[in-house]
């Protein structure tokens, strides 16, 4: 069996229903284990005082927005060139999800913004970034509401998303070219292989962040499974009332 | 049973507040929606 | 009545986000100012209202041609100047609809906005009364300006055209309100002004934009 | 018999110039008159003037208030609602409620649900004619009302013309360029086509 | 092709004022700013250029929606899939014509309606070099979108909510090289990515144009 | 005799939702095909099908690269251009010029330069029609084209159908509702429709 027969409705339905609750439970796991550890049992770091117990918060969920899109991106490809209906209902069970994660990085960010930048909002790059990220997500969700036939939609969506991709890293480039910033540097080793977080908040962060990439996967689980049957409806009406 | 967390308190807080709160939004939103769906399919298959 | 305005609150709503969409042009025009002006906080917040005032003022001119031009097109317009209803009504609800998907979710969100364009605290308050007293006065007289370009197939620029200069007082006074208030210098008789401008525009232009539609049905 | 509809000596004009002159007939309870005449003759021109939509240059049009209603093949379907929710709008405009047997009468009982946009053209129109039954107007002007429509469905219109709308006490002017198979006198719109130098319309004056 | 850019742009003048429209929106919007940020001169002056770019995007904005609305309407854009050329081609040439009726009026004025708003003297020349090299990449963009929404009817605020966001590298490096120009800091490296921003949506983006007309024609 | 158009096993969807299934013919030079059927049954499906605007979902449609032209209700007429430009414009698009025949073949000589968008219903349809004989095509889809017009309009494209197109080697499929008095097969649509659980369309997937 191929591995893209997962991506059939009927099979995806299938394997979905026994994953999620172990999805939700590992993400709920995770996140709450890492957020009291690091809420009640971190030390105060030097620089930022207590706010730095926002980091579990904002780092996690700015990862997971940006890997959303890059999810989201991933679908689309597959749906324009292999037409798997699942993953273009993916694509679009992510994107509220991934713009939940935006609000969350940009408000978590604003709020660590007044105690150690004196504003809550400056037109940093990485803030602007996100900000930008936003408003990707905003268009993209826009456009599969707006468009009534769902692979119409699925199709315009997928070719927004390609190409807003494009102009998204073109717009990352740009806003740094804009202005210089005060964000810190990535200390993320996914990105830069060494870190610069203390031990001390690295575990319990570390939890946060998987937890919140399990509870994205659960989510976009149970989504796509809520969007998969909206179109068995209006499959099911759509041959009923030509029966009639 | 709070920590000291110092003048910047609320900061801390409001964070994990607004961020909680939006969480269970999105998890609140997607689980009503999936049993409404959930429940309108059946009756179609069923009736 | 109650009929068309239901029917046109759905049909913006099933045409994709209805609400949402005002209300995300105004985002975006709000984020793209600090592109084009540089990122520069006293500047920023020395523009906001008016940034924020003429941000309002777009938003509210690129729905304006929904409000008309749609039923003229399919013939709605002219059943409805035959229906037993008043033309001036169906401008006036027309309007209200107009306002309540665009005028009222702006206002209700401009002082978030403001936010991000570093706007002083204390013009909150200010720039809040200004668009709630300002944008009906905007809907009303969009919709004027849109029952005069029906006619024309995609008159939207010109729609424009003719629609921001009658927007002028309603800006000067609005934008002005905010800024006495931050000076402290008298806020109540620009907001009053305001006030007048959108009152007077109810009573009348719904008339004059009943006698438009009459005159392009023809 | 009191006339429903009276047109005397009535002149009508498009686009400025003068298009039809001299037209009068009358139309009592339960008449229909079909307008005929070859394109561009002025029936469309005609049918306006008498819905009140454009002026006329001169002569009468004589019918009571709120009771005409006007057709075209612009019928102000809404394609993001569905046929039932067209209908009750319309309904509610003229103050009356939908009753359910127009569903039946123009078979759309399948559709009722259906966004009006995926409708097919014919099925589309007949949402058009279904409004008709719907606001309750005794005086009709319609515009080629059943371009598209199958023979079938033209005869189940021609059914609800003859049935109901004219047997209840209505009249209509149909302008057509097919048989719609109603009882009723034709009007050739041909022997009433303006002069080439008759005057009036706004053009009049410059000439 | 040729043709069809004549026909465009001959539809352009018929629908009224073609050129003028565009410019005087552009003219508008640039008169408003002041009234809503109040007339400070060296507070106008700082913000001129951009103003003026963001002025431009909304100018290009508002035309776009009769890129193609109008043919999907009338059925002439499923007469041109089934015709002898090139459906890229047909979008690169409206995407020309867009341009020539509001992006070129637009750089040739602009640096007069900074005037208006003060803008520095030495401002000039690099406001023409961005807005020349950076317009075509919004017309062209635009009609990216303008084919993504042309289903649906009146898509306007939705097409602006996706535009916008895409026109932000443009509008970034575009008003930044006229404010290092003042500044005497290098102007070229952004004047020369604003050319290659523009290339680059010339070369690829009526691909994506023409996919998506394909599939809104189905 | 070969075919210029074959058609094997047509399956073709709307909406999702396979519309018809099994239609298979076959058209020579010189041949006209007419599609019948009641409103709804897919004839303009099958036409958009054929001209290649959707996809099939299953079967196949063996015909030349670009000979085909597909014409609906919407003509592509621009209201603000004369008919002469339009009929020029879309000349041109296809490389030719525009034959000074076609004027007096569709009645268009009084019409010329008049902008399309005063002209009434049938005089626009009529260009429309002359569209069709400007730019040459040999294979035509027509979707309804006798909408709005007079009897003697129909009589007139019937005639440029039989005595040009068709005579100068062309073929078509025509979709229709009246009679067009052209000597043609007539394919009634109605034994294709496709049963209510056929498979194929996009919403197979799920059901
Ligand atoms: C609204 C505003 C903000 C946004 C959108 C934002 C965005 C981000 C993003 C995307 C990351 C992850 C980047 C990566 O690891 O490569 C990040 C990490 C981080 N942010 Fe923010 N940020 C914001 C405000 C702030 C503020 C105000 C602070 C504190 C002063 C802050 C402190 C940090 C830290 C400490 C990290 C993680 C550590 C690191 O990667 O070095 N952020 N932020
Ligand atoms: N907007 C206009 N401006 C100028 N002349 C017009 C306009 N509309 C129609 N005409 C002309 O007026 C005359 C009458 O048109 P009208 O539409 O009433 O004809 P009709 O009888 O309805 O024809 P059809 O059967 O084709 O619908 C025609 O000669 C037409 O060319
Ligand atoms: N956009 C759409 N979405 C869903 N279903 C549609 C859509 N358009 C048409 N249909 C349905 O597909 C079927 C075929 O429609 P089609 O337009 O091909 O019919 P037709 O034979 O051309 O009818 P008519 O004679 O009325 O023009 C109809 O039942 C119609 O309701
Ligand atoms: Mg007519
Ligand atoms: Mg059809």
């Amino acid at each position: 069996m191929s591995m893209w027969e997962y991506a059939n409705p009927k099979k995806f339905m299938d394997w979905t229903a026994p994953v999620l609750p172990w999805a939700f439970g590992i993400a709920g796991l995770l996140t709450g284990v890492g957020l009291v550890w690091g809420f009640f049992f971190t030390p105060e770091a030097e620089l930022f005082g207590a706010t730095v117990k926002i980091i579990y918060l904002h780092v996690p969920a700015a990862l997971m927005a940006i890997n959303a899109w890059f999810m989201m991106l991933v679908a689309s490809l597959i749906w324009v060139i292999r037409r798997h209906h699942v993953s273009a209902l993916a694509a679009r069970a992510a994107a509220p999800v991934g713009m939940v994660m935006t609000v969350i990085a940009l408000a978590t960010g604003a709020l660590w913004g007044i105690p150690t930048w004196g504003t809550y909002w400056v037109w940093d790059p990485r803030l602007t970034s996100f900000m930008i990220l936003f408003l990707f997500y905003l268009g993209y969700i826009a456009l599969w509401e707006a468009i009534e036939d769902p692979d119409t939609a699925a199709d315009l969506t997928a070719i927004l998303c390609i190409v807003g991709s494009v102009f998204a890293i073109l717009s990352r480039y740009a806003v740094r070219f804009w202005n210089q910033g005060l964000h810190q540097g990535t200390s993320v080793p996914v990105v830069t292989g060494g870190r610069t977080v203390a031990d001390v908040y690295w575990v319990p962060l570390l939890m946060c962040m998987i937890g919140f990439g399990v509870l994205f996967v659960a989510l976009v689980l149970l989504r796509t499974r809520t969007e998969i049957r909206l179109r068995r409806m209006r499959a099911l009406t759509a041959r009923t009332t030509r029966a009639a | 049973m709070l920590p000291d967390l110092g003048p910047r308190a609320v900061y801390v807080l409001l964070s994990y507040g607004v961020t909680l709160v939006l969480l269970a939004a999105i998890i609140g939103l997607s689980a009503r929606r999936a049993i409404k769906v959930r429940r309108a399919l059946e009756e179609i298959e069923n009736g | 009545m109650k009929a068309l305005l239901w029917r046109d609150l759905a049909l913006a709503v099933r045409a994709g986000g209805g609400f949402g969409l005002g209300l995300a042009f105004f985002l975006i025009v709000v984020v793209l100012v600090p592109f084009g002006v540089g990122p520069d906080r006293t500047i920023l917040s020395a523009i906001a209202p008016g940034i924020l005032w003429v941000a309002a003022l777009l938003a509210a001119l690129l729905s304006l041609d929904r409000i008309f031009a749609l039923d003229y097109e399919d013939g709605a317009l002219a059943l409805l100047a035959t229906a037993p209803v008043p033309l001036e009504g169906v401008a006036l609800v027309k309007a209200l609809a107009h306002w309540i998907t665009t005028g009222l979710p702006l206002t209700l969100v401009a002082p978030l906005l403001g936010f991000f364009l570093n706007m002083d605290p204390a013009a909150y308050a200010y720039m809040f009364a200004s668009l709630a007293l300002g944008t009906p006065a905007l809907s009303v007289i969009g919709s004027f300006g849109a029952a005069l370009t029906v006619g024309l197939r995609r008159g939207g620029l010109l729609l424009s055209l003719l629609v921001l200069p009658l927007y002028v007082p309603t800006l000067i006074f609005g934008a002005e309100a905010v800024r006495r208030g931050v000076d402290q210098t008298g806020a109540a008789a620009p907001l009053m002004l305001v006030g007048a401008i959108s009152l007077g525009c109810i009573a009348l232009l719904p008339f004059a934009a009943a006698a438009v539609l009459r005159i392009n049905l023809r | 018999m009191t006339a429903l509809l009276s047109v005397r000596d009535l002149r009508c004009a498009r686009g400025g110039v003068p298009v039809l002159e001299r037209v009068s007939f009358d139309l009592a309870v339960g008449q229909a008159l079909i307008l005929r005449g070859p394109n561009g003759v002025g029936k469309t021109t005609l049918l306006r003037t008498l819905a009140g939509l454009q002026p006329a240059l001169s002569g009468e049009v004589i019918c009571a208030e709120g009771v005409t209603a006007y057709a075209s093949h612009a019928d102000g379907i809404k394609t993001a609602l569905t046929v039932a929710e067209n209908l009750s709008f319309w309904a509610q405009v003229h103050d009356r409620t939908v009753p359910d047997s127009v569903y039946a009468t123009f078979d759309l009982l399948a559709l009722r649900d259906r966004a009006a946009g995926t409708l097919s053209a014919g099925q589309k129109r007949r949402v058009g004619l279904a409004r008709l039954a719907v606001i309750g107007r005794p005086v009709l002007f319609l515009d080629e009302p059943t371009v598209s429509l199958d023979a079938f469905s033209v005869a189940m219109f021609a059914g609800w013309m003859r049935d109901v709308h004219l047997a209840g006490g209505g009249c209509a002017v149909i302008a057509t360029h097919i048989d719609l198979q109603i009882d009723a006198p034709t009007l050739d719109l041909t022997p009433f086509v303006a002069a080439a130098d008759a005057d009036g319309g706004s053009d009049a004056d410059f000439l």
